[in-house]
């Protein structure tokens, strides 16, 4: 059995007093794409928030590479190999594509202890050979002096991609990543999450609506259902389940 | 209000006119001597500005009447200070720079201290018209600085000593005493009296008690007001100021805290608490700078009355507006006496210079630049006069009586019980 | 920003600067001194300003209290001249910066917890109000009176001897050291630093999940901007030679506020435009007696109402619009 | 201290503390549902004060219960007016921008309500005396109470309990609340968001001309009141939590109880214990006592 990079155990949390996930526990072992499915409401947001730090569990733990990370801020996490994006792509509005990327490739040096003088005005071009190359690889570089606000959305998702990717992630956490695309746009996008994944040997946690891209990428598969897991496993395993065709895809 | 606003911004803006247009060196030749009028126009403390404004005025257009200084008409130069340091300086250092050397007005105590320094570096001369601060002829004494009114021991220890003088049988004293530097100088000052003046005049020794400390600009005052319910005291000294001391006042007549009290004596509201509280006004003895009726007769006085009345329709200025005309009159006097504007001798003949004023003849005491002047105290009363109020009693006392020695440079000690 | 774009726009910078110092130089030669005192003072203003918009618009954090570190600045240096005169003034001037910025640490610690918009402004003008009280109840500080009698240093640096007792000479003191501050202000605004504070205001859970410690973050432009404040604060006492509790109260905070909206938060000079239109409306109205207060209030409604851009942007916008109709006459003509 | 000595403590904070609510009041409902923290709000109160001190004055019956309540509903009216008028003028531009600029829109307010009262009303100090049932004191046993801090204390329960009921019970404050919960979700109900808004304004308005109405017998009148307030009514709402009306009671109750007792135990710094006790419970509890913490 491979090494184990991601575990979460017995994660309870609510709002107030409506309990979201109950007793959620799962794992995401190296170079695994682990997908987490299940009807909205069933608390894969939330379950995604407590793994990336957003928000901590009401009880229950989470561990990255065997050490507790419960209660780690979400910087700190980021620090340590978490790359996460958002359901709707945020990205530095203001900014364009190049100093988007700039950011993230600054922070990840600074997260690796390399020091960066605050006041220098412009990055080393070590800095800048390795934007251009995260900008290459995401297939923005065409678009690197486009301000974020005005590039297309499914670019926006990949720029946010990319500048998770600079901080050479060991593990990527995408929350609903085709979410709002054309269905090429979904293609193309899940080419990309596969093409780097497997190059950089990231594994991968996304939580995901569309059947195609679930199955297109997942080596297993969590159902989430009411915040309870209900089944979890190769995909072809979980497609059989009983249970699962009952009360997930009976709602397809 | 408004229109007198309006006109003084006219005002101003000739003066500004004036400033702007004549070449410095020509302006001090023949044109009218200027003089700078600093003082606050605007902020909390334009109230007492205005008094100083006007009085200035009349003093300013009595003398180019009776054909100027020296054949010179002189010509006020108003600048706002805001009562702030910053913007006293900046108009002083301005108005020097321009040839205008000597100044009136500054009413504001830290005003003053921050204009020592720029008088004396630059050659300037101040003639404050009402700021309380005792440090400017002790700790930061400057030659170039003068007090034409009551210091704060003449005014206090003449309180003082009225005091013995008139109610030998009051002799526990406690204060009503706004926490900050003027009021605890003016009650230290006031003890000071009470010790030298009750053994000496009523051969009595008097009680002094640890006075009640009051905040300052705020809404309530009926925590200290109970402190002072506390207290058994026969006589209260009140050194809290205009609208603080209405406030606390007013608060007090619930707690009928001024009835328990067989006198009050305060130390410089003059008409303010009475004008603001009418017939509620408790009777109580205040210093003034300038009261008409106990001038009456001065001819010099009723001319200022005649006139300010003409300028303004009030016939009982406060003090400062007298203190500004005093002033003027001072500096026109030593004008004349040494025939010259130069501040050198401005200063010298200043010093030691004998002038009349509305109160009477005044001498401003060489050592220390202090003026020498009678303590007016007045006893207000509520009446059913269309005022609400009236004066029942006026006293001066002298000031060569109650005044501490000149020490400038030194610290004032007081006698302590 | 390409490192050729980087260069460029570190040289127009440092050519403003430089007009803006010459200027400064020669300002004296022309003008009285009245006009030299309020010269200096504005320059202080100007970093008053400067270290304020760092905060509000690279940060995006809205300070209230920046008078405190103002006050602080201008009573570290009082006390140090008055009690240990011995002590070259360039030290008292750090000693005021370091205080500066160890106050901006203990109120930001605090404040940051509710660093959203008008919670910060309101928690840090209460730490202004309690620096005034705690000023005006110790001796130490003068308490109400402020303290006076603050002379305008001497400086030996090795064999360089500079008076700045007499005249106006520390004037040219001000001068220089508050272009250095701003200087310091442009590197941190427009380097790494600044660069990612503008990130975090733009989209601060962003940059978080980049692993950027924002709140920690958000404190260090907090201390740098309180420390920079309190070297002004610090250039101010020996030119006033007064130092009063009032410097630290919320009517002084809004004045950078002030002096950025009027300018133009979004321009790296706003803030100074802005502090020097205000002196010289200040200077104009200083003898409108009754109205002063009426004319600013009035004054700053119009700018808050129909400038949002502030001064700078009108004019920027007026030039964009001039050379837009310049080009499309061309193209006419073409 | 003996017990008449605690009465006559209780009481002076539970003046100071309803005055100081009087002014908070409109001011934390304005910051609730806006968001505005309202600088000229003082500069309203004190107009308030000074037209019902004009109206009592020119029309007389200054010493009428009923007029003294009469001439603070018209002051309420009349600042209430004006606060129609600056939403329309002032606010409702600013909705969008940031704090900063409505901040200073604010404090610039401030000084043309200051500046205007100074040409209007002129800068002399001025008081009225409270209408005679209110005059002197009620002897209680072997201790005296100021009438007039009863009916101080009465206001400010009154205008207390008006707020909870006109917030808490009628469709106006649901309407109200829900705005402050979520304007985004209230406009997406078909809540007209700006009118709620309107309202709210002219309603805080409204209770810094009552409070200038109902306290002007309570201290001086003069272009200083203004800021006579307004640090403590912030130390109020900040105590009690920014933007909360039963916050705001709260907060003035115990800073009203420290304020006496520290003056009772500390009678050579007054004042000071109140910024002492804001100090800490500002690094105790930052969102103030009945604040919402900040979502994450």
């Amino acid at each position: 059995m491979a090494e184990i990079l991601l575990e979460a155990l017995g994660i309870y949390k609510g709002y107030g007093r409506i309990p979201v996930l109950k007793n959620v526990s799962l794992t995401i072992e190296r170079g695994e794409s682990h997908v987490v499915i299940g009807p909205n409401g069933a608390g894969k947001s939330t379950l995604f928030k407590v793994l990336t730090g957003e928000l901590y569990p009401s009880a229950g733990g989470v561990f990255f590479e065997g050490k507790d990370v419960t209660r780690t801020p979400a910087w700190q996490r980021a620090q340590r190999g978490f790359g996460r994006t958002f359901q709707v792509a945020r990205v530095f509005q203001h900014m364009s594509a190049r100093e988007n990327m700039l950011i993230a490739v600054e922070t990840a040096e600074r997260s690796r202890g390399a020091w960066i003088p605050p006041w220098r005005l412009a990055p080393t071009s070590a800095l800048e050979a390795r934007v251009a190359e995260l900008l290459e690889d995401v297939g923005l570089a065409d678009r690197a002096a486009t301000v974020a606000s005005e590039l297309a959305y499914g670019d926006r998702k990949r720029l946010e991609l990319g500048m998770t990717l600079a901080l050479q992630p060991s593990l990527l956490l995408l929350d609903e990543p085709t979410a709002g695309m054309s269905q090429s746009e979904r293609k193309a996008s899940v080419d990309l999450i596969a093409r780097v994944t497997r190059r950089h040997g990231i594994s991968l946690l996304l939580t995901e609506h569309d059947m195609g891209v679930v199955f297109g990428l997942a080596t297993r598969l969590t159902v989430l259902h009411y915040g309870e897991v209900i089944a979890s496993g190769e995909p072809d395993a979980v497609r059989e389940d009983a249970r699962v065709r009952e009360v997930y895809l009976g709602h397809e | 209000m408004t229109h007198i606003t309006r006109r003084d911004f006219l005002i101003s803006g000739a003066a500004l006119a004036a400033a702007g247009a004549l070449p410095t060196a020509w302006a001090q030749q023949r044109g009218p001597l200027r003089i700078g009028l600093i003082t606050p126009l605007s902020g909390p403390q334009e109230f007492i500005g205005s008094y100083v404004k006007n009085g200035a005025e009349i003093a300013v257009d009595q003398i180019n009447k009776a054909g100027g200084v020296l054949g010179r008409q002189l010509a006020l130069v108003t600048r706002d200070d805001k009562a702030n340091p910053a913007a006293g300086v900046a108009a002083a250092r301005e108005l020097l720079t321009d040839g205008v050397n000597l100044h009136i007005g500054v009413i504001s105590s830290t005003v003053t201290l921050a204009l020592g320094p720029v008088m004396q570096q630059d050659n300037g001369v101040l003639l404050t018209t009402g700021a309380g601060t005792e440090k400017m002829n002790h700790e930061n004494y400057t030659p170039n600085v003068f007090r034409i009114g009551d210091s704060p021991d003449a005014r206090a220890r003449g309180q003082a000593r009225l005091m013995a003088q008139r109610y030998p049988n009051v002799t526990r004293w406690t204060g009503l005493i706004p926490d900050h530097e003027y009021g605890r100088t003016t009650w230290a000052i006031f003890v000071d009296g009470l010790l030298e003046f009750y053994p000496a005049l009523a051969g009595k020794k008097p009680e002094v008690l640890d006075p009640v400390l009051m905040p300052y600009g705020v809404s309530d005052f009926r925590n200290s007001i109970t402190l002072a319910m506390r207290q058994s005291a026969d006589g209260c000294f009140n050194s809290t100021y205009g609208g603080d001391a209405i406030t606390m006042f007013q608060q007090a007549r619930g707690f009928g805290l001024v009835q328990r009290y067989k006198i009050l004596v305060d130390a410089a509201n003059e008409f303010l608490i009475a004008r603001g509280m009418k017939s509620a006004v408790p009777p109580m003895w205040t210093g003034m700078h300038y009261y008409p009726e106990a001038n009456k007769g001065n001819p010099m006085s009723d001319r200022f009355i005649a006139d300010y009345t003409a300028k303004t329709k009030d016939a009982e200025p406060m003090g400062w507006a007298a203190e500004a005309h005093s002033a003027i009159y001072a500096l026109a006097r030593a004008i004349e006496k040494g025939k010259s504007a130069e501040s050198k001798a401005v200063i010298q003949n200043l010093k030691g210079l004998t002038w009349d004023t509305v109160t009477g003849p005044r001498t401003l005491r060489p050592e220390d630049n202090q003026a020498i002047k009678d303590t007016e105290l007045v006893f207000i009363e509520p009446a059913n006069t269309e005022k609400g109020y009236q004066v029942t009693q006026y006293v001066k006392v002298d000031g060569r009586s109650v005044i501490f020695p000149p020490s400038p440079g030194k610290a004032m000690t007081f006698r302590k019980p | 920003m390409m490192p050729a774009e980087a260069r460029a726009a570190r040289n127009r910078f440092l050519a403003t600067l430089l007009c803006v110092v010459v200027a400064g130089a020669i300002f004296p030669s022309v003008a009285n001194r009245g006009l030299v005192f309020i010269a200096g003072l504005l320059w202080i203003n100007v970093v008053f300003g400067l270290a304020f918009n760092l905060l509000f618009a690279t940060g995006g954090i809205l300070s209230f209290g920046q008078a405190m570190f103002y006050a602080v600045g201008a009573y570290a240096a009082s006390v140090l001249s008055l009690r240990l005169p011995e002590l070259p003034f360039l030290w008292a001037l750090l000693v005021s910066g370091l205080a500066g910025a160890g106050l901006a640490v203990v109120a930001g610690t605090v404040a940051l917890r509710r660093s959203e918009g008008v919670y910060f402004a309101v928690l840090t003008l209460a730490f202004g109000e309690l620096l005034h009280i705690v000023i005006t109840k110790s001796t130490l500080l003068g308490r109400n009176d402020g303290l006076n009698g603050i002379r305008r240093p001497v400086i030996d640096i090795g064999m360089l001897h500079l008076d700045f007792s007499a005249g106006d000479a520390f004037y040219y003191f001000i001068l220089v050291v508050c272009a250095f501050l701003v200087g310091v202000l442009w590197m941190v605004t427009h380097g790494a630093f600044g660069r990612a504070l503008l990130a975090i205001r733009q989209e601060a859970q962003r940059a978080e999940f980049l692993g950027m410690p924002v709140q920690r973050y958000r404190l260090i432009a907090f201390a740098i901007s309180g420390a920079i404040t309190a070297v002004a604060g610090a250039l101010a006492a020996p030119w006033l030679q007064i130092v009063t509790p009032d410097l630290a109260r919320w009517s002084n905070s809004t004045n950078p506020i002030l002096f950025t909206l009027l300018g133009g938060s979004g321009f790296f000079w706003g803030p100074a435009a802005g502090a020097a239109i205000l002196s010289v409306v200040f200077y104009t109205t200083r003898t409108l007696a009754g109205i002063a207060d009426l004319a600013t209030g009035g004054m700053l409604l119009v700018v808050v109402l129909s400038l949002p851009g502030g001064v700078l942007g009108l004019l920027n916008a007026v030039r964009q619009r001039a050379t837009r109709r310049h080009s499309g006459t061309e193209a006419a003509d073409g | 201290m003996g017990l008449a000595e605690w009465a006559t403590t209780l009481v002076n904070a539970m003046t100071w503390a309803m005055a100081t609510f009087l002014v908070a009041a409109g001011l934390t409902l304005i910051f609730g549902i806006l968001h505005i923290l309202n600088f000229s709000h003082g500069g309203f109160f004190m107009i308030g004060a000074y037209v019902a001190f004009t109206l009592l004055t020119r029309l007389g019956g200054a010493n009428s219960f009923s007029a003294y309540l009469l001439a603070a509903c018209a002051a309420a009216v009349v600042v209430a007016l004006l606060g129609a008028l600056v939403d329309r003028v002032i606010l409702q531009r600013l909705r969008r921008v940031e704090d900063a600029y409505v901040l200073i829109a604010t404090y610039a307010l401030l000084l043309v309500c200051e500046g205007g009262t100074k040409l209007i009303w002129g800068l002399g100090y001025q008081s009225l005396q409270p209408p005679s049932p209110f005059e002197g004191a009620v002897v209680v046993g072997n201790f005296a109470v100021p009438a007039f801090s009863l009916f101080v204390i009465g206001a400010g329960l009154a205008v207390f309990a008006g707020l909870e009921w006109l917030l808490g019970r009628t469709a106006a404050g649901r309407l109200i609340r829900a705005v402050a919960m979520d304007p985004w979700t209230a406009r997406l109900l078909g809540v007209n968001v700006t009118r709620v808004f309107a309202m709210t304004v002219v309603a805080g308005f409204a209770l810094a001309g009552l409070a200038g109405g109902l306290l002007l017998a309570n201290q001086s009148l003069s272009p200083e009141l203004a800021s006579v307030f307004i640090i403590q009514a912030f130390g109020v709402i900040i105590v009690g939590g920014m933007g909360s009306v039963r916050g705001a009671f709260l907060g003035a109750m115990l800073l009203g109880l420290i304020e006496s007792v520290g003056s009772y135990i500390l009678p050579d710094l007054p004042g000071l214990l109140f910024f002492a006790a804001l100090a800490v419970i500002l690094l105790w509890r930052p969102q103030g006592l009945l604040g919402r913490e900040r979502g994450t």
